[in-house]
């Protein structure tokens, strides 16, 4: 059988933070399993204002007797998830997926680290359940960061603080946990996890990324989700191209549909 | 015996420049990859025929990102022809698409006449590649000045030299930004070209408006989607009948009514590019399409339909 | 004093060629009529300047109907320049715009460059006309070929007749449908143009597939709306690093950020068309945003935010 | 003060017969007084596509304390008329209105025949309506044809027939009324109406019209709506052209939206 695009039937679309809406979705059970790390790439059937699909991460996933539920959490950055924004119960959206890679598994690594900026927190948190539930062991392991830039923009908390075993929150104005950027804060915690001992899983802004490669400097298991405009979503059109040093030491553009989303931290050339 | 004969004729089977597809949809070089990344989604089996990412003689890493853009009814894109090499392909995907059956039409570029030829001699050694696309057009990667398609004589020249290399059919593919489309189609033709497919890009910008830059690190980048279909419809009429070969028109098809436009005014065949990323079963649709539009209007051969514009 | 002097300062004001407005925005000729149409939208006296409905020497009837087709993002028009010639516009639509006061801008058109002359002559000796746009670009009336527009030749040559006509700013008005729009921008300044505006329309077809007839009466027509915005901001940014004449461009703008995109890649100036038609308020609502653009990115003036594109 | 345009709010939106809807909404009071035979210029804010506005007739309109109150009587054809029928009580369009000149009025006619083919009984439908209001002697000399494809397209009859003395009505099909066209009906019952005694409304689609002109031969006073692509609607684009014959004699195309889209039947020129 093909794959197709599905119909997802929105049964639940909240504001659960300002500018931030949580999407429930049934879809049909052939839209099959979900790896975290995964993604979506919506868009409304009919519409060519926005003409592309967008590409929104999998923040959970269940199977019901007769759906697949999906949730989408997403920040209203424009046009299309302005319109997304506006669906109510009962709408139809186009779903292509699960679409591109998923993080790899931690080995014995004695700490999970998570580190997740602004809307970030999405493919991470499903990457906690997930080991929660296919590896209890882990839970005691899992630490997670959790930045915003205020209170308002704090996401997930509640489900990420009953997965893990710790969650550092910390914001750019203090109105919530610490003030400061997460890589602040992971600066002066990265001692407490020896390299060799530790898994690391980051998402969030470019700039986060940046600064966290420079931290780690190449010494860590580290895998990040990346984000790129997309036109395809399935490797067709080379559009969303991410520079990546090559197995003979050279640079290539690879994409980050189908090689991604997700990226050893240390295989990314940062310009 | 000679009714049945008939009826098993398939109304939509298509012969153009010595190439035969079993239906006038095929998938536009650049918008389908190698075929495989479009593979789990739908039957290529159904497909007339797929126009592979543009192949050079040694593989290219493209234009750095953003490459592309949304606009209003469709998209801006400066990959730079990002592409494998005719090498890898021959090696690494024509074995993959050789387990189908159908027409695979080789999209190649180069960077000067010369290279044109030595890939056009490289994929015609090969085996299952069923035509050559040269695409004179691309608006991305120029080499100081104007592209090849954009001056009759450079365009016939590069046309003269692929068809020395090769037995396969040769399709010029066109380039929209010129004033008079027409002359560079028929100055391919006269240099040999078996067909011509139109039209690629126009080209386009976009600019960030709190950055103050540019939204293609490329600059600029061509503009695809139903918002040039008018553009394209129109040349491909100009075109179709001011040639005596055929004539594979695209630009702007996301549905069978926009795929009917074209071969009415004289597209033998029809390619389906931008449409591939908003709705990965759009071939299927339009194929399924064409076929009730026969039906419904009692049509025996798509032949009965191209070609017939009042004006 | 100094200070005070400097706050009066209009921040939209524009001085392009001799031309005053008092901002950037000027409705595009075609689709504001003679500015009478839209005069109980809006107060006329907000505006920077009205090009008026392109002039011919005698009164035109116009393409038979239908004229107009609505595409993805844009529209088809075949008008065929109907208008009420040029001694009926100086008679009975200057008067009211007189009334107003906003640089009225006279679109004027001919079928040989006399004919260009002679409006241009008649439209200097009337009162209440601030500058002449030439429209050597109209796709919809041909003389057997290319438009002037199409030709640096034949367009350098329109350029000077009118000059020698007129003590009017003399904006000339090219066509996007060309090869090197550059080329043409060049020949005209040469030719003494005093700015150039662009783009007109592109050429395009529509097809209806019940009846197999062209859409538009007229057969092609001309594609304007937010479709062809990306095609149109690529040429401003073209045309204004290569001449030394002020560019006004136009070409899909809908909102304040479309005018923005043009301002920043080079346009002294911007013209509205389109828009027009779906919200009649777009212009002002578009003169109210850039003001509020220059306060919040703290911009004295308007001149501090054209051509400042980096790329 | 300057004309603009308006929000309307729909208040009703239901299908009174297959694929023909009943609009109603709320305008406010500026949106001002209405003419039979005028039309609104309709869009949803902030789609562009469909990409033009929809001319729709004006199909009732009073005034109540606070708002206009205006209804449109439409059928759906093609994607515009498509994505006004879904939408719900509520919702908000764009209204650029009222526009165009309306029918001329009665002078002492003692018939007043009014002729409609399918939708076109919109326009008509006000124009009874406002001659029974304002000069309720109209009323017994209104005569209404009505003609439709079949039972499934007959629209408004029952307030009609609360207006006028009489409704004829005819279908294609005979599924309702007599069967045949309207225009049929209108060459044998023509007679009945002496040409100095009778003023004649008519609209429909372009063949009834051209058909009634030749039925008419130029002996009546009969005014007729007409429709064309429209851009604007208010004079601007040139678009929405129709041949008439000029005082001189001559041809020239006239606008719809603005010189018409009333027009006197025998200025028209057919093709
Ligand atoms: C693999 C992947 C997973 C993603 N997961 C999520 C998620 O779970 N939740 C979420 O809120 N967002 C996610 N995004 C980002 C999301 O796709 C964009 O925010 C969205 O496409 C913006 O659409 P828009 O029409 O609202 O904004 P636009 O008007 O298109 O753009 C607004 C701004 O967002 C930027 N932008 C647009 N598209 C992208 C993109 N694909 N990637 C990065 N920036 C973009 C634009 O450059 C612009 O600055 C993900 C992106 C990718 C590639
Ligand atoms: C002054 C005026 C008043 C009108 N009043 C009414 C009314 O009260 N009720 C009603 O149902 N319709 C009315 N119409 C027709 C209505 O405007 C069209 O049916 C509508 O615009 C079609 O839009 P669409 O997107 O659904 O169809 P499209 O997809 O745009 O077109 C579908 C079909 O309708 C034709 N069409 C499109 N626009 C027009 C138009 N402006 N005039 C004639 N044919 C058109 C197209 O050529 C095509 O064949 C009126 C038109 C005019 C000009
Ligand atoms: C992302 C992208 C990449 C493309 N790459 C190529 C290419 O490699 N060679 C080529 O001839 N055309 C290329 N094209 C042009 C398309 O084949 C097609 O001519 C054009 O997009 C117009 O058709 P459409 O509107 O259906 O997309 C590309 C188009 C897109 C959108
Ligand atoms: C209906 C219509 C009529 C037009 N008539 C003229 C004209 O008479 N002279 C002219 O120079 N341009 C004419 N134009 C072109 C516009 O002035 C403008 O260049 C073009 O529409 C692109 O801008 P836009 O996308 O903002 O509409 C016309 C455009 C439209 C849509
Ligand atoms: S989005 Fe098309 S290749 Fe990644
Ligand atoms: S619709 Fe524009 S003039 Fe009538």
């Amino acid at each position: 059988m093909h794959k197709n695009i599905f119909i997802g039937e929105i049964c639940a679309n909240d504001e659960v933070q300002k500018d931030h809406f949580l999407m429930k979705m049934y879809l049909p059970r052939t839209f099959g399993a979900v790896l975290p790390g995964q993604f979506v790439m919506v868009r409304i059937a009919g519409l060519t204002d926005p003409f592309l699909s967008r590409p929104l991460s999998i923040y959970s996933f269940s199977l019901e007797q007769n759906a697949c539920v999906l949730e989408l959490l997403y920040r209203v950055v424009g046009k299309g998830t302005q319109i997304l924004a506006g669906l109510i119960e009962g709408s139809q959206l186009e779903v292509l997926g699960p679409l591109g890679t998923g993080y790899a598994m931690p080995d014995t690594e004695k700490n999970i680290v998570f580190i997740a900026g602004g809307i970030g927190v999405a493919p991470l948190s499903l990457l906690a359940e997930h080991l929660c539930v296919n590896s209890p062991s882990c839970g005691p392991n899992m630490i997670f960061y959790l930045g915003a830039q205020s209170s308002r923009q704090i996401l997930g908390l509640d489900k990420l603080q009953s997965l893990c075993y710790a969650v550092h929150v910390c914001t750019d104005d203090g109105s919530f946990g610490k003030q400061g950027l997460v890589t602040d804060l992971i600066r002066k915690d990265i001692k407490k996890y020896p390299p060799g001992d530790t898994i690391i899983y980051a998402c969030g802004p470019k700039a986060m990324l940046k600064t966290l490669n420079t931290i780690l400097g190449g010494k860590y298991r580290c895998d990040v989700s990346l984000e790129e405009r997309m036109a395809c979503g399935v490797g067709a059109c080379m559009g969303c191209a991410v520079a990546v040093k090559e197995g003979s030491g050279g640079a290539a553009y690879a994409r980050v549909c189908c090689d991604g989303p997700v990226f050893g931290l240390n295989q990314i050339i940062w310009d | 015996m000679e009714k049945r004969k008939i009826k098993s004729v398939n109304p939509l089977r298509v012969g153009l420049a010595g190439l035969r597809l079993k239906n006038p949809v095929i998938a536009a070089s650049g918008t389908f990859g190698y075929g495989q990344e479009y593979a789990q989604y739908m039957d290529l089996n159904r497909l007339g025929g797929i126009a592979v990412k543009g192949l050079s003689l040694k593989p290219r890493s493209g234009n750095p990102p953003p490459r592309i853009m949304e606009t209003t009814g469709g998209m801006l894109n400066a990959v730079g022809l990002q592409n494998i090499g005719v090498e890898a392909f021959i090696n690494e995907k024509l074995p993959f698409l050789r387990q189908y059956d159908v027409a695979v039409i080789a999209n190649i570029y180069g960077e000067s006449v010369g290279e044109y030829s030595k890939v056009a001699a490289k994929l015609s050694a090969a085996s299952g590649v069923h035509a050559l696309e040269v695409n004179v057009s691309c608006p991305n990667v120029r080499k100081g000045g104007l592209s090849f398609g954009a001056d009759p004589k450079a365009a016939a020249e590069v046309t003269r030299r692929v068809k020395g290399e090769t037995d396969l059919p040769v399709i010029v593919k066109l380039t929209p930004n010129v004033t008079d489309i027409v002359q560079i189609a028929q100055a391919v033709e006269k240099a040999g070209a078996d067909a011509v497919s139109l039209i690629n890009t126009l080209t386009g910008l976009a600019v960030d408006i709190k950055t103050r830059t540019p939204r293609l690190k490329n600059i600029t980048g061509g503009l695809s989607g139903p918002a040039i279909k008018p553009v394209a419809l129109r040349m491909v009429w100009q075109v179709a009948k001011s040639v005596g070969i055929p004539v594979i028109g695209m630009g702007g098809i996301l549905t069978v009514e926009d795929a009917l436009e074209f071969l009415i005014v004289g597209a033998c065949a029809v390619q389906i590019g931008t449409a591939n990323f908003i709705n990965p079963h759009a071939m299927i649709d339009i194929i399924d399409g064409l076929e009730a539009y026969l039906e419904d209007n009692k049509l025996k051969h798509i032949d009965d339909l191209v070609g017939t514009f009042k004006t």
